[in-house]
């Protein structure tokens, strides 16, 4: 076996976090008299980070993107059949990098604004770092699992202790609704061993599963997916984990973690059940339509940037739903190309919001209004991510949203007429939020001394922008890399 | 009408339950409990003989004894037991061991 | 009663027994049911009273009663050596313990009694389901059939029958009953084994090495004062 | 001939002017800025003329064969031929799913190009002398050059993918124009409208997109027109049979539809919101919130047109379905009504206009309807000069009238602003259509009596609705006469009325950014805003006449080259010369007695006008209040969906939390206090618990074994 | 008859104990208060000494005609229980001297506390499991209630002692039953008997009394008022190694004295139930404490429950998995009762999880550890209790008892709950005062099995194998 790069990618931000904390329990706890720490845990954090991005690249190097199947495999026996396998293909390869890169971008953010318990959050943002990349690259259920779940914590304490006044209510709600649905999926995972004797991914997609006992596990898979992506109505955990969870949580948590419901349906729910997924296909669109149509019109009535925002992601995934689940290359592509557009479009607008919120210390709309005439540039970059996540043409979010819908229209023309319909409110709420907040006259005096994004917040939200606009005019950059993987996840449902 | 072993089970099993509701029947006094107690081993005790002799294997008959045994020392844990919460409380009443519920 | 059961052990095999037994006719076997009956509603009524007397001490005493009539059941079977076990280790230790720890206890026990009897309906339906489960188990089994009846297989008496395996088949088991009883024992005295600095104990050598001057004090009294 | 560098450079580069103009803004300046998008426009639009002559002047197309990939064989009307692909690079490539940046050179395109670039040069022109005092010059060139390059991209999309790119880019620009005094809550209400309709007619394109995808695979232009022309055997995606593609019937929410009428249908739905049809206009007079300029590039030459351009690019699909071209008839003759009636009674400058821009529309699409494309894009393109003419001109009046738009504050003008008053007048006459039939008129006289023509051609041939088409267009063109003299009337002529500055509050809003207030007589503008105007007047006089032939004339055929297609049974545009003599001379008669009732009412009479305002009868309100379509929306769709929208939400925390996550944990919370409360520490409790189990378990043993024993 | 070597192939450990324990009499009657301290070191080393021997004679053996039988499987569990109980005497010995009842008296009753759970792990006959039975009971009873001069602990010693000889009856009634209806007290001729409803009933009854003594729901009543009542070291030892010999002897005796088809049917149901409502006891009663102690009481209930679901997966799905499970669930117990008496404040213990406050900005380590300790007890992936509740949801579905799957799987979201609640008790609250430091051996067991949890999650291999082979042993 050569160089263990996946395993490398994975594990140097924990041995990071590791590392950070051996030195500071060696050095001592430096605590300053009002409570804050010495930033230099935070510089090391990034350091570690940026190190993660820079192998990552690395790894994307080594990666034949005109290879077929899994690549880069490492298999270590851990128990009872059940192996520590890592591979990774177009897919995964992409949210890979985009974890590492928004990882950092996280960190950065949060440069000045976290100034308590530096330590913690910094290894918290390591570990849940490892454990994310852990899930896109596990090639066995188990340890899909084990990474899957194991986010949870950094993430719940990120939520727990950095976050907003209901910060307990939605870290609980975040931590135990996703839990109930992962506990169903390891029981699927526990019969699936079982019944094909091994929970090598590999080989589970070449076993074909009872069709009675797909739709159990099917339905299993989707309780934990469901939850994760999410789709409606699993819902409520997300705006309330946006609202409480600091800036950099709120860009992982829309940046990442959502992903991993989407990656999920792709990589397992998929190939592996074929038949359910079929049967199961008009239930996906209806949850899908709704949680479109929902999700936008509840985005317009919100009154937290926030939450307008979360909503709007629970749209945005119903998306990769509906194009999942058509079946279609067009679809499926679609879907992947939406959750790393979105990955970008959403992370950066909790930046956004941050930004403000660093300033000012509230999100209400209300509370703002007028911006434009203090932070132009902060302006330009709203509207861009804005116009971004209304899905204008040019931009990443436009891409993922029309092919999804193609997908989908194939599959059901009702499906895509209601998520076009989504498209139409989706402008309603952005511009709304937009104009309350960039455009009109300042009408909070306390907004009158506000300044513009400074330096590191554009380190932060540069790239994101970039990457959006990238991807929306040169897509196929993404799609040359995910068609083989799109067409694996579709070659079963095809087939079959 | 010969006199079989269902007799002895049946007066066992009243014995039995007659222990048994005297331990929930009970609030007022703890040390009836533990001689509830006694009552359930000696209706096990008339199972094990009844048993042994009916089936006329020895075995149920030297159970028996370590069940006695067992209750005599049962009988002597206990009411040390019952004697130091005696001595913290003044109070043996069953109604009053309550300090720690929910 | 016991005569005739010593003869029948004599015998010394089971299959004779057996036929003896059988040989008894129904007058022995009457008595045998009678004496089963008396006992059997004492045990009932005395177990009945333990748990039902107001006053613990009654309960002792009836519990030596049940122990006592048990014992006779064991007898009536056969068990002698048990019956005789009963008596000594219940009525001889455990029953006067608890008459002692009952006695040492300085409760009013009059005040404690009472309001029990709004639980008896529930409590007797509880029992009457208990008894029931226990009967349909129980009673599945033939119990006409009393092909085996022997208290003292192998051997010729009760005791000698016990005696044959006590220390030799359960041998482990002996042992491992005294470990219990030692058990018991360290339990015992580390809860209830203390040495309180408060206590006044007879120290016969500082009583008797005691003199007048230590014992005494003078005091000048001032009158009408008092001390 | 035809370049493709000339093509390319005229496409990209006023988008690269406004990257330019937009991000360096602080490093160029304001007349950095405003340097290089005016100039990279403005030279575009001279290209792109140059090539539109190159293209007319090759009598039909011969003279610009240049590329050996051009049709080789010219003449071959019903092959999708006259046309070349400057691929840029690959953009979407999915499967079927293949989408270029690519620029496609036909007719139509260069047309567009034409009208495009050459408006918008002139409006870059303008601007330069009506926004001056603004301070956000740099941002208002980085925009109009956004958006004239998005509008290029429109036009020569080689796939509907890029021309859903143009279509919702030049939504984008509209919206960023529209919206662009940003203080003020007007013009940012009347963006998000904008592009919220615009969101709503997008649905509909989008969705035809799709449903072309699902029954061509494919979202190229080329391969999907050219099968229809072909009839060509097709398997939809998503379904079984093949079939001759004009035969196809495909399922649609809860229909089967005759695939092409449900592709045109829904295209059409993308080309209402844009064009700002019936139903879907009423963002269009909002939009006039933006400075005046936008109004005259996006909102009455350019974008608003896109709609007409696009059911004409696609008219293949028309051809073979009939009901979606009856509905384009009917909703372009109701619009072209409409806006007319409405567009009399208000007394905005602008808004007048704009409803004028709605009214034009519509008799452009009813010409698409009624099968005659070629008219469409020709009163398209005549249409550009004197509606922007007419906007430029009513931006000249605001601006010396400081802001004023209230045409009831205006009257007198002319001597003022003599030049601007020639130059509305030309417009006025242009927009009336007025011109001796056979002989010769201003541009509109052309293109509008040839829709009226055809129109009837068509209720000759049979076509559905093309009768109605006609009379409304009729009724109409009477209307159009008569606002558009009122306008003159009420502005221009008369006593001058006091302009009082203080109770506008349409101007107030642009007091702070730094225009100074006039107290005084309104100026006439200066000269950098008349030559705009001039270019324009001689557009608005003689575009018609001199492209008549080649539009819709004896040359039609060879001009468009295949780029507009027609089937074999259509022939509405040889049709026209045949109506009888008195169509010829219908316009004329209504437009002259629009005229005489605008000048009995409000150059001989002033004040008639006003009191049929003041005692506003029934038909007054319902034409002044716009038919009451605002207050219908917003009491149905925006109550609707924000009703809707706080429903779910409130939903959200009660319903789907309150069952959810919420109900669940108050459940559980419940049951844990039930659980906690049952261990109630007391023994009896205890032991009965146990009894109780050991009396279950027997119980359960008994019951399995079905109670035997 | 007595051969020695066999016997000691078979209860080496046991004979160890005896031995040891009959010597700490002796010392301790010629040494006195003397021997106090030193006893724990000696208990804990004769435990781990046990734990060796078992080690030694792994594949164990039959002796005394069959009234013991060892097998590996039973040694597995004899090596966790005794280590973990010498580690729980280690960890007891600071406490009992901070209040005063350091006495010599507590390491021999772990120590017989010890030979008892030998003995019913090697127990081939009911006699022996009786035995057994009462020697670990009597012993616990009066540990519970070895803080003499707290009125909680000894109200909690007598409601254990109540219940648990109620409980001794009904276990006792059961298994005269059995032997009524079979003719044998051994498990060998008991599972060759016809399984009458005589005996079938014995069993239920036998059930009853078993779960008593695992604190299973609904024979649970009496655990959270004895961990609640008992004193922490005590509470400490009753969390982990009683716990894991008597489930494993629970699972021993339904595996081997029960085989018969109408047998296993039955008690499968009967044992789903108990586990069920263990684990939705568990679950739902650990939520409104406040009590740590209580609290884990609740979770052990809980824990119990989801160890009687591979229990009642019967031997050939659920025997390792048992092992597996119970193994995590008692290292984690360990640390987190180590973490119970790290809670030391101006002198005295606290036992409010609201102590916890804030923990982490004081002592990270601990923090973590104890985090970690939870997350391995809540059976979360991240440490070895993940790969135990995943060993028990194996057993769960390959027997197809998917309401009792399902169940676990509800059960574990509430537990998580109350779980993440200390967490973030610890994490997220302002903290209150300090710890004061405690002995060694407390911090020590902490980390240890902090760290061992996490270890073993990466390396079980071994551990799983062993597991297996000692349950495939079983089996044949």
């Amino acid at each position: 076996m050569d160089f263990p790069i996946l395993s490398a990618v994975t594990f140097l931000p924990l041995a990071g976090a590791i590392l950070i904390l051996l030195i500071k329990a060696l050095t001592g706890a430096q605590i300053r008299a009002d409570g804050t720490e010495d930033d230099r845990v935070m510089y090391a954090g990034l350091l570690f980070s940026v190190a993660t991005f820079i192998v990552s690249i690395v790894m994307f190097l080594s990666f034949d993107l005109n290879g077929t199947g899994y690549q880069l495999v490492e298999e270590v026996d851990w128990f009872s059949g059940i192996k520590y396998k890592m591979g990774i293909d177009g897919m995964s390869l992409l949210l890979i990098l985009l974890t590492t890169l928004l990882t950092p971008i996280a960190l950065i953010a949060s440069i000045g604004s976290i100034n308590k318990r530096l330590t913690e959050y910094v290894v918290s943002f390591l570990v849940l770092e490892t454990f994310m990349i852990g899930v896109f690259c596990a090639l066995d259920l188990v340890v899909f699992y084990v990474f899957f779940e194991a986010g949870l914590i950094p993430m719940f304490i990120i939520i727990g202790v950095w976050g907003g006044i209901d910060r307990i209510y939605a870290s609980f709600k975040f931590f135990l609704y996703t839990l109930l649905g992962s506990l169903f999926m390891l029981a699927a995972v526990v019969y699936m061993y079982l019944t094909a004797g091994t929970s090598d991914v590999v080989q589970l997609e070449q076993y074909a599963f009872d069709p009675g006992a797909q739709t159990w596990l099917w339905l299993a898979f989707f309780a934990s997916f469901a939850v994760k992506l999410p789709m409606w109505p699993v819902h409520t955990w997300l705006p309330d984990a946006h609202v409480q969870a600091p800036t950099a949580g709120s860009v992982i948590l829309a940046g990442i973690l959502l992903k991993m419901g989407g990656y999920g349906f792709l990589r397992f729910s998929l190939p592996m059940f074929p038949d359910a997924s079929v049967m199961f296909q008009p239930f996906v669109f209806t949850i899908s339509v709704i949680a479109i149509v929902y999700a936008s019109l509840v985005a317009w009535r919100q009154t937290d940037m926030k939450k307008l925002i979360a909503y709007s992601s629970v749209a945005h995934m119903g998306f990769v739903t509906l194009g999942i689940f058509s079946f279609t290359e067009i679809g499926v592509q679609g879907a992947v190309f939406q959750m790393l557009s979105h990955g970008l479009i959403s992370g950066a607008l909790f930046l956004i919001v941050g930004v403000v919120y660093d300033r000012m210390h509230t999100r209400d709309i209300s509370a703002y209004g007028g911006l434009v005439h203090r932070m132009p540039v902060y302006a330009t970059l709203f509207m861009l991510f804005t116009m971004a996540n209304v899905g204008l043409p040019g931009t990443s979010g436009f891409v993922g949203e029309i092919l999804t819908m193609v997908g989908a229209f194939q599959a059901n023309t009702w499906a895509a007429a209601g998520a076009a319909l989504g498209v139409i409110f989706s402008a309603v709420y952005m511009l709304t939020l937009y104009r309350r907040t960039v455009f009109g006259e300042i009408t909070n005096p306390e907004l009158e001394n506000i300044q513009d994004v400074n330096t590191k917040e554009l380190i932060c939200l540069i790239p994101l922008a970039i990457g959006t606009i990238l991807l929306g005019i040169l897509p196929n950059l993404i799609f040359d890399i995910t068609r083989e993987s799109s067409l694996h996840a579709l070659a079963q449902v095809a087939g079959g | 009408m010969d006199l079989t072993i269902n007799h002895f089970l049946t007066i066992s099993a009243i014995l039995f339950t007659i222990g048994v509701v005297g331990i929930f029947v009970n609030r007022k006094n703890i040390i009836v409990i533990l001689m509830a107690i006694e009552l359930i081993l000696l209706s096990v005790n008339i199972n094990l003989v009844a048993f042994s002799v009916f089936t006329g294997t020895i075995s149920g008959q030297i159970f028996a004894m370590l069940v006695l045994t067992v209750a005599a020392a049962e009988a002597a844990v206990g009411l040390a037991i019952l004697v130091v919460y005696f001595r913290n409380r003044g109070d043996i009443s069953v109604e009053s061991v309550d300090l720690m519920k929910g | 009663m016991p005569k005739i059961w010593n003869w029948t052990r004599r015998t010394g095999s089971a299959r004779i027994e057996e036929a003896v037994r059988r040989q008894k006719g129904i007058g022995a076997k009457a008595v045998e049911l009678i004496a089963f009956y008396i006992f059997a509603a004492i045990v009932t009524v005395s177990a009945l009273a333990v748990i039902m007397s107001k006053n613990p001490v009654h309960s002792v005493l009836w519990l030596i009663l049940t122990f006592f009539t048990a014992a006779g059941l064991f007898v009536l079977i056969g068990a002698e050596f048990l019956a005789m076990l009963l008596v000594v280790v219940y009525v001889g230790a455990v029953a006067v313990l608890f008459l002692f720890v009952v006695m040492m206890l300085d409760v009013d026990f009059v005040e404690l009694k009472q309001g029990t009897l709004r639980y008896w309906p529930f409590a007797t339906l509880i029992g009457l389901a208990f008894i029931a489960e226990i009967a349909l188990a129980s009673f599945a089994r033939d119990g006409s059939s009393n092909a085996n009846f022997d208290a003292s297989p192998g051997a010729d008496t009760n005791t000698e029958a016990i005696g044959q395996v006590m220390y030799t088949d359960y041998f482990l088991l002996f042992q491992m009953a005294g470990l219990v009883l030692l058990v018991a024992m360290i339990g015992a005295i580390v809860l209830t084994l203390r040495e309180r600095p408060g206590v006044k104990r007879q120290n016969i050598a500082r009583q008797t090495s005691r003199r007048r001057e230590d014992a005494t004090e003078k005091v000048a009294v001032e009158p009408g004062r008092g001390i | 001939m035809l370049s493709d560098n000339f093509i390319t450079f005229i496409v990209l580069g006023p988008g690269l002017a406004a990257l330019i103009a937009g991000l360096f803004q602080r490093f160029i300046g304001d007349r950095g800025a405003m340097v290089v998008t005016t100039g990279t426009v403005g030279l575009a639009g001279l290209l792109s003329i140059y090539q539109l002559f190159v293209y007319a002047s090759g009598a039909g197309g011969a003279g610009h064969v240049e590329h050996a990939s051009l049709a080789a064989d010219m003449g071959h009307a019903s092959a999708y031929v006259g046309q070349h692909i400057i691929k840029l690079m690959t953009w979407i490539s999915v499967g079927d799913f293949h989408a270029d940046w690519a620029i496609r050179v036909d007719a139509m395109s260069i047309v567009m190009m034409a009208v495009i670039t050459s408006v918008s040069g002139l409006v870059h022109l303008y601007s330069w002398g009506y926004m001056e005092d603004d301070p956000h010059k740099a941002r208002f060139f980085a925009y109009l050059s956004l958006f004239t390059f998005t509008m290029l991209m429109l036009v020569t999309a080689d796939n509907f993918i890029q021309l859903f790119f143009g279509w919702e880019g030049v939504g984008l620009a509209s919206y960023l124009l529209i919206g662009f005094w940003y203080q003020n809550k007007a013009p940012n209400d009347a963006a998000i409208k904008a592009f919220v309709t615009n969101r709503v007619g997008d649905f509909g394109l989008a969705l035809g997109i799709m449903a072309v995808f699902l029954v061509f695979g494919s979202v190229e232009l080329e391969p999907v027109l050219t099968a229809i022309k072909e009839n060509a055997e097709l398997v939809p995606l998503a379904l079984a049979e093949a079939g001759p593609v004009r035969e196809i019937v495909v399922p649609f929410l809860a229909w089967d539809i005759p695939a092409l009428e449900l592709i045109g249908v829904l295209l059409f739905i993308g080309a209402m919101g844009k064009s700002a049809q019936f139903f879907l206009h009423v963002w269009l007079p909002d939009a006039m919130e933006g400075p005046t300029p936008v109004s005259a590039l996006i909102h009455a030459a350019t974008m608003v047109t896109a709609g007409v351009y696009l059911v004409c690019l696609v008219s293949p699909i028309y051809e073979y379905a009939p009901a979606a071209a009856m509905m384009i008839t009917v909703v372009g003759a109701v619009t072209a009504l409409y806006a007319a009636t409405v567009g009399m009674a208000q007394n905005d400058i602008k808004r007048v206009i704009a409803y004028s821009t709605c009214s034009q529309l519509g008799y452009m699409f009813f010409a698409a309807g009624v099968g005659a494309y070629e008219a469409a894009m020709f009163h398209l393109f005549t249409h550009a000069f004197f509606k922007a003419l007419l906007f430029l001109g009513a931006g000249s009046v605001i601006h010396g009238a400081h802001h004023e738009q209230d045409m009831r504050k205006m009257g007198g003008f002319a001597r003022f602003m003599p030049l601007t008053y020639g130059a509305m007048m030309i417009g006025t006459i242009a927009i009336i259509g007025l011109g001796i039939p056979h002989v010769w008129g201003l541009s509109g006289f052309f293109s509008k009596d040839a829709i009226i023509e055809t129109a009837f051609a068509g209720g000759m041939n049979g076509v559905p609705f093309a009768q109605l088409a006609f009379w409304f267009g009729l009724a109409a063109a009477l209307l159009t006469s008569f606002y558009s003299w009122r306008l003159v009337y009420m502005t221009f002529h008369g006593p001058r009325a006091e302009v009082d500055h203080h109770d506008h509050d349409e101007a107030e809003a642009h007091d702070d950014h730094g225009h100074e207030h006039h107290h005084g007589d309104p100026h006439e503008s200066p000269l950098i805003m008349l030559i705009p105007l001039g270019v324009l007047s001689v557009g608005a006089v003689f575009a018609g006449w001199y492209f008549y032939d080649a539009f819709v004339g004896h040359d039609y055929k060879a001009f468009w080259d295949g780029a507009i297609y027609t089937a074999k049974e259509n022939t509405v545009l040889k049709d026209k010369y045949n109506v009888p003599e008195w169509v010829f001379w219908a316009p004329l008669v209504v437009t002259v007695t629009g005229f005489v009732l605008a000048t009995f009412t409000y150059l001989f009479n002033r004040g008639v006008g006003e009191r049929i305002a003041k005692s506003g009868g029934p038909l007054h309100s319902l034409f002044a209040n716009k038919w009451y379509f605002d207050e219908l929306y917003n009491a149905t769709l925006i109550k609707g969906s924000a009703w809707l929208g706080n429903t779910f939400w409130k939903g959200d925390k009660k319903v789907v939390d309150g069952i959810g996550p919420d109900g669940v944990s108050a459940l559980v919370r419940w049951g844990a206090r039930r659980m906690s409360a049952m261990h109630t520490g007391y023994l009896y409790h205890y032991a009965f618990v146990i009894i109780g189990a050991a009396l279950v378990f027997g119980a359960v043993l008994f019951w399995r074994s079905g109670g035997a024993g | 008859m007595f051969d020695l070597e066999t016997i000691l192939t078979a209860i080496a450990p046991e004979v160890l104990l005896a031995a040891a324990g009959l010597l700490g009499v002796t010392i301790g009657a010629f040494l006195g208060d003397r021997f106090n301290g030193l006893s724990f070191k000696f208990g804990a080393l004769v435990l781990f000494a046990a734990a060796a021997l078992a080690g030694y004679h792994w594949e164990g053996g039959r002796a005394f005609d069959g009234l013991v039988e060892t097998s590996s499987y039973a040694n597995f569990a004899k090596v966790v229980s005794f280590v973990s109980g010498g580690i729980a005497l280690l960890m007891a010995e600071g406490f009992l001297r901070r209040h005063e009842t350091l006495r010599y008296e507590y390491s021999l009753l772990i120590i017989f506390a010890a030979l008892g759970m030998g003995m019913i792990l090697s127990s081939a006959n009911f006699m022996t499991l009786y035995l057994g039975v009462e020697t670990l009971s009597l012993s616990s009873y009066v540990l519970a209630s070895f803080h003499r001069d707290s009125p909680r602990s000894s109200e909690a010693g007598l409601k254990y002692f109540v219940l648990g000889a109620l409980a001794s009856g009904l276990l006792l009634y059961g298994m005269s039953l059995v032997y009524g209806f079979s003719g044998s007290t051994s498990y060998e001729i008991v599972a060759e008997a016809e399984p009458t409803m005589g005996l079938l009933f014995g069993m239920v009854l036998m059930i009853t009394g078993l779960a008593f003594k695992v604190s299973a729901a609904p024979m649970h009543v009496w655990t959270p008022d004895v961990y609640e009542g008992s004193p922490s070291p005590v509470v400490a030892f009753f969390a982990t190694a009683p716990k894991m010999a008597s489930m494993v002897v629970f699972a021993i005796v339904l595996y081997t004295a029960f085989p018969q088809v109408t047998a296993f049917e039955n008690w499968q149901v009967i044992v789903g139930i108990i586990a069920a409502a263990s684990m939705i006891v568990g679950a739902f009663g650990a939520l409104p404490q406040t009590n740590l102690k209580r609290l884990l009481g609740y979770s052990s209930i809980a824990n119990m429950g989801y160890a009687l679901v591979a229990v009642a997966a019967g031997v050939q799905y659920g025997a390792g998995s048992l092992l597996i499970f119970m193994t995590a669930y008692v290292i984690a117990s360990l640390g987190l009762f180590g973490g119970v008496l790290s809670m030391r404040r101006e002198g005295g213990m606290v036992e409010d999880i609201n102590e916890l406050a804030g923990l982490v900005r004081r002592q990270p380590g601990l923090a973590s550890a104890l985090t970690l300790l939870l997350v391995s007890v809540s059976g979360f992936p991240l440490a070895f209790g993940f790969l135990g509740k995943l060993a028990v949801i194996q057993a769960g579905v390959s027997s197809g008892m998917w309401p009792l799957v399902i169940i676990l799987v509800l059960s574990s979201v509430i537990a998580m709950y109350y779980y993440l609640r200390i967490v973030k008790i610890m994490w997220f609250d302002e903290q209150a005062e300090d710890f004061e430091p405690v002995d060694g051996w407390v911090t020590t067991t902490v980390y240890i099995s902090a760290l061992v949890s996490v270890a073993l999650l990466i390396f079980v291999a071994p551990f799983s194998e062993l597991a297996e082979t000692v349950a495939a042993g079983l089996i044949s």
